[in-house]
């Protein structure tokens, strides 16, 4: 057993109990059942009712922007993952986008449609944990388990492909990183068949229960201007009947060439954001459906663009490129000086700007709405915090 | 309660006593090693594989584990993640709000040493060893939850050498050389 | 409206705005003076860049540069509007009144590279403790508790 | 000779309902794993049986932590004060024909009574705490169980006028098996208060484990937390009984011991249903528990008392 040793952590700052106003401040987190990772929300109470809600992040910021900075571009791949670690896909390629467009790599097809895959599976996965939540904020624990099942089969999926459960370090400059195992398509077949029956029994059990209806409904109401003044993405904006997708909208890669929808809500609350979730889930099956046709016309192997150096050393310039990921519009801008470090990364994290709207949607709701509406935002703390 | 380890003291001299304690100290720990309660302390990403260690497929409740969010009620907290210099007085808070007798199990590299977020970083705490007495350490990044599981099987032959008095505790065999008996220089770290 | 109407526009309607402007990676980029950055986002705010998307900075020692990436909705272009500040006085009118999204942007760029926005309504530090020394994100930023990576390369 | 048998029952009470908790514990852990997709304890015991023989001695060996800044003897006592009076009602419910361990005159009147004091308990412990967590906790639990009280008495008063007598025992030598169709509306309204009552779910917002941590006991640990513990599994198996007896019928479906087995089964079957709730639906909002209680439990609460009331004038 290592002894303790003292170290140079600063006490936290005491809050008091009761303001001026008399009223309660509650400290909730950094380390609360229901803030989803770190975060810490001082709330000032009149009774039950919320005066104020301040979300202090940064308790997980990791600087993973300034050690980008001392790092080959290859080296900054398994950075990305611990970004978004509900979605590591994402990180990923959003990052992968932006060295490709610096460095003017084309990326073969069969990898396109690879990525594409991986990452609406990935959207699933992920949305799997934005939906069971929002059931275990209102207390309905078994949701959750319900939902978690099924992102295990995706997470079981994605090892057999790439041996990781979580951090994939999978989509690499200028494709991926192994191409798709044996028997890897018929499983995800089998995956993408029965999800939406799965997907099914949770809308009538989770959206069907008349008390998470009255716990979600007009709770947390974001109306479509402040989503779009406060730069909200993902199907946080959806939810409020903001039709912005950049898969339909701004398209990347090769989606131009899938049929899908994009659901949107139109009363912007906790509910419809939930729900759009489930929608979103159901459409990346259809996806991943007609890419898995697609993939066939392409040559086994070819799934890493040609002539990729060991060492990338990109001309001096910048480039910044995004994706649509589970939480919004993910982006990364990186700056090269031509050497073989990036000279400044920045990720325009989704979630980060989706959890700037706390103290705007929870205003006048009860203690018990903040959660709701908290987790409704769906934010994760390693993209919040960085 | 002046001193538990007086009243042990003191018993082990009653003829009889020492069997006395050593039945304590069997029950004590049996049931301590059977209901090891977790102290979910999930930063990043080895939070997620601490919930699916709880949920579902791997269910921890066979072991008498579960995750309890209050730290009075938990016996073991479980360091999942990063955590940094914002975070860490705010660990070290909630560690002692566990009530006695408690263990602490390192969960992923970041919570052993920092792991991928060691060199470079100006805000990650190296380790949570160097503010909590780690028992159990389980390397991975993230562990599979399958890791988590060993952990608490460890934790339990660890808790099987304890004793209600804290003087009386056995020590058992380290599986791994301690970091103080590897012979200095030797090693091969690149700082 | 595509990028190169998008620029034939900007030239017609605010005369001295098109000499700024260039297209690049998809992007319209526009390089201002940090005195009108103010002006020239509440043009763009007026041309229907209705989403702010993220503000950053680059520290390029002598001087640091501001990236602002905002998108129209309507037009379906995105549009980067930099600026430059100097070292020495680090300091730029702040975006919050047209987008209120720039209110954690600016408070985390203050944060990690200490350039201050005028007019924030609540310029503090976000994600680093609010005792914390210096700004992590500048190029000559030192701390003794960094360990530097070997250079294998 | 009243006050050892007194002594005695209390010491059956305490044993009866530590030991039904044991076993509630359990239970519960399986009822949820079944209803999780998972298996529950499955160590110690068959099927995991004997989880709690770990759980209850780890609770007892743990530090008894008492906060800075705690109100220390009101700290200390609450959970005595939740605990007891959960213990005191468990001494009017008829077990057997022509038995209650205390057959009082006013029993149901005491069985409704007596519970209600764990309120006090629960205030005292969220303002022993000193943290504002267990406060809030603690308010919504007061209002909430002082509201729950008026349905679940008006129902049971549906019972009473129907057998025309609050003795427990009297009215089980009343009983009659179309009561049970005849009062089904209140035995719901028994049900989901009694559920409030003993704050669980759907009702769990003192406790709100997503919004308040644990709520009123979150500060508590050891045998103390172990002791609010037992007093819910005690109020759940109180409840249970109490509902099973006098609703259901108890051991009136069939003579002798097998009669006291359909007893206890009603019970289970009562308890499990209560589980199943709990880890089935979402939690309530302080508001929307209010207007339920008041605008739908109260007015059919009465609406079932009228009819009983109507019915009585025929028997």
């Amino acid at each position: 057993m290592t002894e303790p040793r003292d170290t140079a952590v600063a006490p936290e700052t005491p809050v008091p109990v009761v303001d001026d106003n008399g009223h309660l401040i509650v400290n909730i987190g950094p380390s609360h059942p229901s803030t989803h990772g770190v975060c810490r929300v001082l709330v000032e109470l009149d009774g039950e009712i919320v005066v104020k809600a301040e979300p202090i992040i940064g308790h997980l910021h990791r600087g993973i922007e300034k050690m980008a900075e001392n790092r080959t571009y290859l080296q900054v791949v398994p950075l990305t993952d611990r970004l978004d670690y509900v979605g590591s896909m994402y990180a990923n390629w959003a990052y992968c986008r932006a060295v490709e467009r610096l460095a003017g790599i084309r990326v073969p097809e069969r990898a396109e449609y690879i990525r594409v895959i991986v990452c609406e599976l990935q959207r699933i996965a992920s949305h799997m944990m934005a939906i069971g939540p929002a059931g275990a904020d209102t207390g309905a624990t078994s949701a959750f388990m319900y939902t978690f099942w099924q992102r295990e089969m995706v997470v079981d999926l994605f090892e057999a492909l790439c041996g990781a459960r979580l951090t994939y370090n999978y989509v690499r400059p200028g494709g991926v990183a192994s191409d798709l195992p044996d028997g890897w398509i018929e499983r995800c077949r089998a995956f993408i068949a029965q999800h939406p029956a799965a997907m099914l029994e949770i809308d009538r059990f989770l959206f069907g229960n008349v008390i998470f209806r009255a716990r979600t409904k007009g709770i947390g109401v974001l109306d479509a201007a402040d989503a779009v003044a406060w730069g909200a993405t993902g199907p946080v904006a959806r939810g409020s009947g903001m039709s912005w997708d950049l898969r339909r909208d701004d398209p990347y890669s090769v989606y131009p060439r899938f049929d899908f929808d994009v659901p949107v809500g139109s009363r912007g609350d906790a509910y419809d954001r939930a729900r759009v979730r489930v929608y979103e889930a159901v459409e990346s099956c259809r996806i991943i459906g007609q890419a898995l046709d697609g993939l066939a016309e392409f040559k086994p192997g070819d799934i890493m663009a040609e002539a990729m150096p060991r060492l990338l050393a990109p001309p001096p310039g910048d480039a910044y490129d995004h994706i649509e990921s589970a939480r919004g519009s993910l982006g990364v801008y990186l700056v090269s000086d031509g050497s073989v470090r990036p000279y400044r990364m920045k990720v325009r994290s989704p979630a980060f700007c989706n959890l700037a709207l706390l103290p705007l949607l929870a205003e006048g709701h009860t203690l018990s709405d903040l959660v709701v509406i908290l987790g409704s935002l769906d934010p994760v703390f390693g993209e919040v915090d960085r | 309660m002046a001193g538990i380890d007086d009243v042990a003291k003191a018993l082990e001299r009653v003829p009889g006593g020492g069997i006395i304690l050593t039945s304590i100290d069997a029950i004590a720990d049996w049931s301590r090693g059977y209901s090891l309660w977790m102290m979910p302390m999930g930063t990043a990403c080895c939070a997620m594989e601490l919930i699916a260690a709880s949920f579902s497929k791997f269910d921890f409740d066979r072991h008498g584990s579960i995750p309890r969010p209050d730290p009075r009620h938990t016996d073991v907290m479980v360091v999942a993640g990063t955590i940094t210099h914002k975070m860490a007085p705010s660990v070290k808070r909630l560690w002692e709000q566990m009530p006695d007798p408690k263990w602490c199990i390192a969960m992923g590299n970041c919570a052993i040493s920092g792991g991928i977020f060691y060199y470079d970083t100006y805000s990650v705490v190296r380790g949570v060893d160097e503010f909590l007495p780690v028992d159990v350490y389980i390397a991975g990044c993230p562990p599979r939850p399958e890791a988590l599981q060993d952990a608490i099987l460890r934790l339990r032959e660890k808790v099987r050498a304890e004793s209600v008095s804290p003087g009386r505790a056995r020590t058992i065999e380290s599986i791994l050389p301690l970091p103080s008996d590897a012979p200095r220089g030797s090693g091969g770290d690149a700082e | 409206m595509n990028l190169n109407e998008l620029r034939e526009h900007l030239c017609a309607t605010y005369p001295d705005l098109c000499p700024l402007f260039s297209v690049e990676f998809g992007d319209g980029v526009m390089q201002v003076a940090s005195s009108g950055l103010h002006s020239a986002a509440a043009d763009m705010k007026a041309l229907g860049f209705d989403m702010l998307g993220m503000v950053t900075a680059v520290d390029f020692g002598e001087d640091f540069e501001l990236i602002y990436r905002l998108r129209s909705r309507e037009m379906r272009v995105g549009m980067i509007v930099r600026t430059r500040v100097p070292r020495g006085n680090p300091s730029v009118a702040s975006v919050t009144d047209l987008w209120p999204a720039a209110n954690w942007h600016e408070r985390e760029v203050y944060d990690l590279f200490g350039i201050t926005f005028e007019g924030h309504p609540d310029l503090r530090r976000i994600l680093l403790p609010d005792d914390w020394v210096g700004h992590p994100l500048r190029k000559d930023y030192e701390d003794p508790g960094v360990i530097r990576r070997p250079d294998y390369l | 000779m009243t006050f050892v048998w007194g002594l005695l029952w209390g010491l059956g009470a305490v044993m009866l309902i530590a030991g039904g908790a044991v076993i509630g514990v359990w239970w519960e852990r399986k009822v949820a794993g079944r209803i999780q997709l998972r298996l529950g304890p499955q160590q110690i015991g068959p099927a995991g049986s004997l989880q709690m023989l770990a759980d209850v001695p780890k609770l007892l060996f743990k530090e008894d932590i008492v906060p800075d800044g705690a109100d220390k003897p009101v700290f200390r006592y609450a959970p005595l004060a939740v605990f007891a009076p959960i213990a005191m009602a468990a001494a009017v419910i008829p077990f057997w024909a022509g038995w209650a361990p205390f057959d009082s005159t006013v029993g149901v009147l005491f069985f409704l009574a007596v519970p209600a004091i764990g309120v006090i308990g629960i205030l005292l412990s969220a303002w022993g705490s000193h943290n504002t967590l267990s406060t809030i906790g603690g308010l919504r639990a007061a209002a909430q169980m002082i509201s729950y009280e008026v349905p679940r008495s008006l129902s049971v008063l549906s019972i009473v006028v129907l057998a025309g007598s609050m003795r427990p025992v009297e009215i089980m030598d009343a009983w009659r098996w179309w009561w049970v169709p005849l009062t089904l509306v209140g035995f719901v309204i028994y049900f989901t208060a009694s559920i409030a009552e003993m704050n669980r779910g759907p009702f769990d917002l003192p406790e709100a484990e997503s919004e308040l941590v644990a709520g009123y006991f979150a500060d508590y640990s050891g045998f103390r937390w172990a002791i609010f513990m037992m007093g819910e599994y005690g109020a759940m198996i109180v409840a249970s009984l109490f509902g099973a007896a006098v609703f259901l019928g108890g051991f009136r479906w069939l003579p002798g011991i097998a009669g006291f087995v359909v007893f206890i089964a009603l019970a289970t079957l009562v308890i499990t249903a209560v589980m199943w709730i709990k880890w089935t639906f979402p939690r309530f909002r302080q508001d929307h528990l209010m207007t339920f209680c008041w605008t739908v439990l109260t007015p059919l609460a009465l609406l079932q008392l009228v009819v009983a009331g109507v019915v009585s004038l025929w028997l």
